[in-house]
């Protein structure tokens, strides 16, 4: 008793993962894991569907073994578990679909695959035995129906119970709870979230998967984030918050650097005056850009952001207002009126309309500027090439030659080729959509570091983000759209989350002090 | 006994007691030991066939395997002057080996029972009659074989088959109601992914109910061979996979498998011999036979059913209730 | 003008009552959040929105007039779509193939309007000389268009089984497109799927919304109600115990109400 | 525009394989291979096979498997059964029969018996779809009933006197057509018409893509305003018509009716189905498909005779194959991951 409190961290895990790998035929589930579970620990497991969580719970059931990596239970190794084996080292499960059996009763179902026996040729199962078995389970739990109960007449969260009374039975030392509560009513996953402290007090390890991050947050001592089968974030308990995990799950868990601008907020570049949209045909929005600035533009999907972006760069028709470039007005009917006055755009929808999959990376970089390419009408094959190795040096863009199929290289470097089309025509205003979706950690600073690059070269930069922190950790302003308008400037003094928000869902400002 | 069972029992008790009334013969000590002889054979191979139906299987081939097996044993016996014991267990051991067959094409290939098992209706009869050159396969004229004749003697008048199939009615109550193979069977019918998770071997336990099933029906086979004295390749046993089917669902059993029980298969059984004898006695055509039979069967599955659907409905009555209760309780 | 309203709706089964004076408006291009624990009524009122079941009292009026409407189909030609929470898809079939399931265009339905009626009544002329052939091409046109709509990028073609959770979201969503319906109820739409997916369907919902279409969204989840809903109405024992808009409400407090540990808001 | 062209190439996109692999995923081209490998095999080893003598037996003798099979396609695609067809095929041509044998014109002879066993689709169609009762039950029930309906109208007798109208009876269903010097069977042209009308019923009409979506999911299918149990009755109804049609063809081809008539002709019409690729688990099926798998199965009958071998094997041979087909089905399609 004494020396265990002293101990920081527990004495012995009782499961450790290491290096666990398993790999199915085209997909890479679970790409070298690994995991410590301390007696008594309660651990969240958060992760989408695909980040590998099943796998592991397979894996940790024995139902599939791994390709690599060991396990240890106690601190004994194990190659690959069977179901068996996983249940007699202690660890049980709870599963989503309630895997029970409604043609049988309580006790048959908490001691189905391991039945007290009477032993002799039939081999028959002890029922009496069973049910008194059961029954100090139950009690503990706070279960209000008898053993012998057919499972059938019972409500969900009852069987819930059965299921947990079935991981209490086994002796469990780990009961891995998986999306327990996503079919309870809200008043009962009170209750489970005391049987799970409950176990937690007896010295019993919990890894609790779900969806409803709030249920994680109350219950874990720690959270583990699986993405792509890899973990990509612990948070131990005083860290643990909904945003952490949702960011960490769903990748934008890039802490940006800010880099301040060299040359100080210039002309006013591109106004847009009482412009209306397609989307929001009632409403007026407007906005200005300096030269050298980059302007975050924040908001929910749907917010009319993507659509704004649109107009301006042409694709969309304008249904009222003004647009004025270096204080010109200028009549965008389609996207080359916008190419021609070097307004370009980064669109959301990449592989769609940013770039032509199937074509070489030099390709798509000459192809809004063809002429430039061109003598005497014909393309000329080793300008595009020549071009396109310069700005494979600039921008970094990492591919075996420029005539590489565009459609084979990661995200990150189809959106620099994006970014190189537009780099080669000496861009004024530069219009990113969701510049960072779906790319990976590293391409991101890169990506991060050219816009910056670019705003210090003059250029003026519009960015449309739904990431909180690519808005705050890149912007020199923020706009904040709501509904079709502009609901609020945020400077650099003002930035937070929490005013982006509130402008975002159309409430005012908080007064400082 | 559950009241499904009871119920069955008072059909079997009134339809006896009518046709009793319509002709006394029904209760002649003829009559009755002939009908215990044939519940005898039949009982046999449906509680087989209920192993298989728990786990949400089907098994079509018996009635050609017992044709096969019956061929097999009464040419080994009579023809080919193999000793009856030892004849008795090869085809005994073939009729296992064939069910194992049928396990791992389900389990180990995940065919359907239904493809599998119809494959191996066609495949024995098949084999039987070409086997026989659809020869009628007999024992050779005034040939006696001591022993044998065990199978078709009666014990204080009443036939053995009787006698075995109280045994292994015994045995098989225990295995599926007591027994730790019997809870997984049911466990498996009524969800084989849950039963996996929960460490049961549900390819071995599959497997084993159609290696039990073809057990069984390889006995009956042999005593339908010992029955009939001479097998006919091409129509013994022909539709007797539907008698068990049919003795199975009147008795109980759910074809998705999970419900089911043993006094309810044999229940079944004595239903189905005593309508067929029914028919005999009261002078029905023969021909209507076939009739009747479907005819219980489909009222037997509609009233069933429609049972079902009046209990559920009073459980929703009931569950609404005590939610009245409760409503009222708080307020 | 509302869109659906519903005034003094209860609903008896024998002596137990499920709803009592239930009052609810709706109108074009607003999103209301149906919010309770399991069993207090939400399942009744919408089966009762839905056309399953008839209110014992109370009266249900579309767009201003009192309607009764007299089963699903009834509903469903009134404007009244419903998204199931199992979605009702069939995994065999292709993207296009669920959405025009049971009103598939033909040679002689040429609109899915003609295609939902029933087949007597549907104009023919000239054309009752044609064979009535599955329009094929029609089909995964107005699909694609659907879809294009719906910003999502389900294509016509597909097997619904190989699709993930927010694609199957958007056929049964796109589904109900199809009638140009007023109102859409949305049972749990986002129960079962990932983080990402939800944004999608959440997504997919504001896109109904802007289109001016009423939306009824039951869930548990109180933050997908809070995203996304201009409204909430709470239910409680067969009661509504607040009707508010979400920028006057907080989830603490309508957590509070769905268990009772507020009483009414 | 950039927006209409992903539109228009979402709309036209196919699945991204190639059409030989598409090809060889299919179990009915493996099944079609070996009837032609079969055919080819036989014209080789044996003189007999290709005359036109056998081939006008064995095109007609498939041609009544296949026009059933035609109809348990459609009862399969909708995860159904139906166990009866081989006594409703006894019940249609008894009621020709016994009609004809009053010395009663076939003109009322043919809608009679096609009326019969059309009312024995009714009942099963009703039974299952609104009763709600299993397929399997309510036509094995059927089977029994039917079949013993059939031995009464025959009063167990061996009929093959079929009044004046006899010789157009027999010429019917015994009968051929001539077509470029070779005589073409009556029923093998049925099948044929049959065939594509089916396939063309299960491609292109509401009809058919509700079948494929109750075999899918049929509460899906409730809820989407497809007319399930409406649907369920007429494919019920259509196997029974079909069954009825080779009944009355087949009373024309032999000459005589007995009670075995379509004796177990249920479970060869389901092995054909099988065998051309349906799934008894529902949501799958050609019509393509029951016609080759029938044609398959006569061929290794028509095989086995000319090879002198026993024709009391065939069973053996097609349950075989039929194992054969569908296990390498499952193994090809482990193997890509479905």
């Amino acid at each position: 008793m004494l020396d265990s409190r002293d101990q920081e961290a527990p004495a012995r895990p009782f499961l450790k993962l290491s290096a666990v790998r398993k790999t199915y035929p085209g997909v890479v589930a679970l790409a070298g894991f690994d995991m410590l579970v301390g007696p008594g620990e309660v651990i969240g497991l958060v992760g989408e569907n695909g980040a590998g969580k099943s796998t592991l719970m397979k894996i940790l059931g024995g139902v599939t073994a791994p390709d690599s990596g060991t396990i240890e239970i106690d601190g004994a190794p194990y190659a690959g578990l069977s179901v068996g084996g996983s249940m007699k080292a202690g660890i049980a499960f709870v599963h989503q679909e309630l895997n029970l059996f409604d043609n049988l009763d309580v006790a048959a179902n908490v001691y189905i695959g391991r039945e007290p026996r009477r032993g002799g040729v039939l081999n028959l199962v002890d029922e009496k035995q069973m049910r008194a078995d059961v029954l100090p389970y139950l009690k503990r739990l706070g279960a209000n129906f008898a053993p012998n109960t057919p499972v059938a007449k019972l409500s969900l969260a009852q069987q819930q119970m059965v299921e947990i009374a079935k991981a209490l039975s086994v002796n469990a030392r780990l009961v891995i709870l998986d999306e327990p509560t996503s079919s309870l009513p809200l008043a009962e996953t009170d209750k489970l979230l005391e049987v799970i402290a409950g176990l937690k007090a007896e010295g019993i390890a919990v890894i609790f998967i779900s969806h409803r991050l709030h249920e994680i947050e109350r219950a874990s001592d720690r959270v583990l984030v699986l993405r792509d089968g890899v973990l990509v974030g612990e948070l131990a308990k005083a860290e643990i918050d909904h945003d952490r995990m949702v960011k960490l799950m769903i990748g934008r868990d890039l802490k940006v650097a800010y880099a301040a601008p060299k040359l100080g907020k210039g002309e006013v570049v591109l106004a847009a005056r009482g412009i209306r949209t397609a989307a929001y045909p009632t409403r007026d929005v407007g906005l200005e850009l300096h030269a050298g600035e980059i302007l975050g533009l924040a908001g929910l999907v749907g917010s009319g952001r993507t659509e704004l972006a649109r107009v301006l760069f042409g694709v969309d028709p304008l249904y009222a207002g003004t647009v004025t470039l270096n204080g010109e007005p200028v009549t965008l009917r389609n996207a080359s009126d916008a190419v021609e006055r070097g307004i370009f755009l980064v669109p959301e929808d990449r592989k769609g309309e940013g770039i032509l999959l199937d074509l070489p990376i030099s390709e798509n970089i000459s192809l809004p500027d063809l002429d430039a390419y061109a003598r005497s009408g014909l393309v000329v094959p080793a300008l595009e090439r020549v071009q396109a190795e310069q700005s494979r040096a600039e921008l970094g863009i990492k591919a075996p030659t420029v005539t590489t199929r565009t459609g084979s290289l990661s995200g990150g470097n189809q959106q620099k080729v994006v970014l190189a089309k537009w780099l080669a025509m000496q861009p004024k205003v530069l219009i990113f959509d969701e510049p960072t979706r779906g790319i990976d950690v590293g391409a991101k600073a890169e990506i991060y570091r050219l816009m910056r690059g670019l705003a210090d070269a003059g250029v003026a930069v519009l960015m449309i983000s739904s990431d909180m922190e690519e808005v705050i950790g890149v912007s020199d302003r923020i706009a904040v759209m709501h509904e079709g308008r502009i609901s609020g400037l945020l400077g650099r003094a003002e930035f937070s989350e929490e005013n982006v928000l509130r402008l975002a869902v159309g409430k005012p400002l908080r007064q400082a002090g | 006994m559950n009241k499904k069972d009871l119920g069955l029992l008072a059909l079997i008790v009134v339809v006896g007691f009518v046709v009793y009334l319509r002709n006394p013969a029904f209760l002649g000590p003829q009559n009755l030991a002939n009908t215990a002889n044939l519940i005898g054979l039949f009982g046999l191979f449906a509680i087989g066939q209920g192993f298989v139906i728990i786990t949400g299987g089907i098994e079509l081939s018996a009635g050609s395997m017992i044709a096969l097996l019956g061929v097999l044993f009464v040419d080994l016996v009579g023809a080919k002057g193999v000793p009856w014991p030892i004849a008795f267990a090869i085809v005994m051991v073939l009729g296992l080996a064939l069910g194992l067959a049928h396990g791992l094409l389900i389990t180990k290939l995940k065919m359907q029972p239904f493809v599998v098992t119809l494959c191996g209706l066609l495949i024995y009869r098949g084999v039987a009659r070409g086997y026989t050159a659809d020869a009628t396969a007999g024992f050779p004229f005034g040939s006696e074989y001591p022993g044998l004749d065990f199978f078709v003697a009666r014990i204080g008048g009443i036939p053995v088959s009787v006698y075995v199939l109280a045994v292994v009615a015994v045995i098989a109550w225990f295995t599926l109601h007591r027994s730790v193979f019997g809870r997984y069977l049911f466990a498996i019918g009524k969800n084989e992914e849950a039963a996996r998770f929960s460490g049961i071997r549900t390819d071995v336990v599959v497997t084993s109910a159609y290696v039990i099933c073809a057990g069984l029906t390889a006995l009956a086979a042999i005593f339908f061979a010992m029955y009939t004295r001479s097998v006919q390749p091409s129509s013994q046993g022909n539709f007797y996979e539907l008698y068990a089917i049919a003795a199975a669902v009147l008795g109980g059993f759910s074809l998705r498998g999970g419900e089911g029980s043993i006094v309810g298969v044999i229940l079944g059984t004595i239903l189905l011999q005593e309508l067929q004898n029914l028919v005999n006695l009261l002078g029905i055509p023969s021909s209507l036979n076939f009739a009747v039979m479907g005819g219980v069967i489909l009222i037997g599955v509609l009233v069933d059913q429609q049972w079902g659907v009046f209990r559920a409905r009073r459980r929703i009555a009931e569950a609404a209730s005590v939610r009245e209760e409760r409503i009222v309780s708080s307020e | 003008m509302a869109v659906l309203e519903l005034a003094n709706i209860a609903k008896h089964y024998g002596a137990i009552t499920a709803l009592t004076d239930i009052s609810l408006t709706l109108n074009a291009g607003e999103v209301v959040g149906l919010v309770g624990d399991n069993g207090a009524g939400k399942t009744t009122l919408v089966k009762i929105i839905a056309g399953n079941f008839h209110p014992s009292e109370g009266s249900i009026s579309l767009d201003g007039q009192v309607v009764q409407l007299h089963g699903p189909k009834d509903a469903r030609s009134k404007g009244i779509e419903i998204v199931y929470q199992d979605l009702a898809l069939a995994d065999n079939l292709t993207a296009a193939a669920n959405i025009f399931l049971g009103r598939e265009l033909t040679t002689i339905a040429r609109t899915p309007q003609e295609a939902e009626l029933p087949f007597w009544q549907r104009k023919r002329g000239w054309r009752l000389f044609m064979p009535e052939i599955l329009d094929y091409r029609g089909m995964y046109k107005k699909a694609g268009e659907l879809f294009a709509e719906l910003k999502s990028e389900t294509r016509p073609r597909d097997l619904v089984r190989r699709m993930s959770g927010g694609q199957r979201q958007a056929v049964a969503i796109a589904r109900t497109r199809l009638s140009n319906p007023k109102i859409v109820l949305m049972d749990e739409p986002t129960a079962a799927i990932s983080v990402r997916q939800v944004a999608e369907v959440l997504n997919l919902i504001r896109r109904l919304k802007e289109q001016g279409i009423a939306v009824v969204l039951i869930s548990h989840r109180i933050p997908d109600v809070f995203a996304v809903c201009d409204r909430l109405v709470v239910l409680r024992r067969g009661r509504k115990v607040a009707d508010k808009r979400v920028a006057d409400s907080s989830p603490e407090e309508v957590t509070g109400l769905i268990t009772g540990a507020l009483q009414s808001a | 525009m950039t927006t209409d062209t992903s539109l228009k190439d979402a709309i036209d996109q196919q699945t991204h394989r190639g059409f030989l692999a598409w090809l060889i995923s299919r179990q009915i081209f493996w099944i079609l291979l070996a009837v032609i490998i079969a055919i080819i095999a036989m014209m080789l080893l044996t003189k007999t096979f290709a005359t036109p003598q056998n081939l006008f037996n064995v095109t007609r003798n498939f041609a009544f498997v296949g026009i059933v099979g035609l109809g348990m396609t459609a009862v399969i695609i909708t995860g159904g059964i139906d166990l009866s067809v081989g006594a409703t095929v006894l019940i249609s041509a008894m009621t020709t029969t016994i009609i004809m044998h009053a010395g009663l014109p076939i003109t009322l002879a043919i809608p009679a018996s096609i009326a019969a066993s059309l009312l024995v689709g009714l009942i099963n169609g009703v039974l299952i779809a609104i009763v709600g009762m299993p397929a399997f039950v309510v036509t094995l029930g059927m089977m029994s009933i039917a079949r013993s309906i059939g031995m009464v109208m025959s009063n167990n007798a061996l009929i093959y006197e079929f009044g004046p109208d006899q010789a157009i009876l027999f010429s019917i269903g015994g009968g051929s057509v001539v077509v470029g010097g070779l005589p073409i069977p009556n029923p093998l042209i049925v099948m044929v018409l049959l065939a594509l009308i089916t396939g063309f019923a299960l491609r292109w009409t509401r009809w058919g893509r509700h079948l494929y979506a109750i075999g899918g999911n049929e509460k899906a299918a409730v809820l989407t305003g497809v007319p399930v149990k409406a649907v369920k009755i007429s494919v019920y109804m259509f196997v029974a018509f079909c069954a009825g049609l080779t009944g009355f063809l087949q009373t024309g081809w032999l000459g005589s009716v007995t009670t075995g008539f379509g004796t177990g002709l249920e479970l060869t019409v389901i092995a054909a189905t099988v065998i051309g690729g349906a799934s008894l688990a529902g949501g799958t099926g050609t019509a393509l498909g029951a016609v080759v798998g029938a044609a398959l199965i006569e061929i290794i009958r028509n095989s086995l005779t000319l090879l002198g071998i026993s024709t009391f094997w065939q069973g053996t041979f097609v349950g075989s194959f039929i194992i054969l087909a569908v296990a390498s089905n499952l193994l090809r399609n482990k193997d890509t991951g479905e």
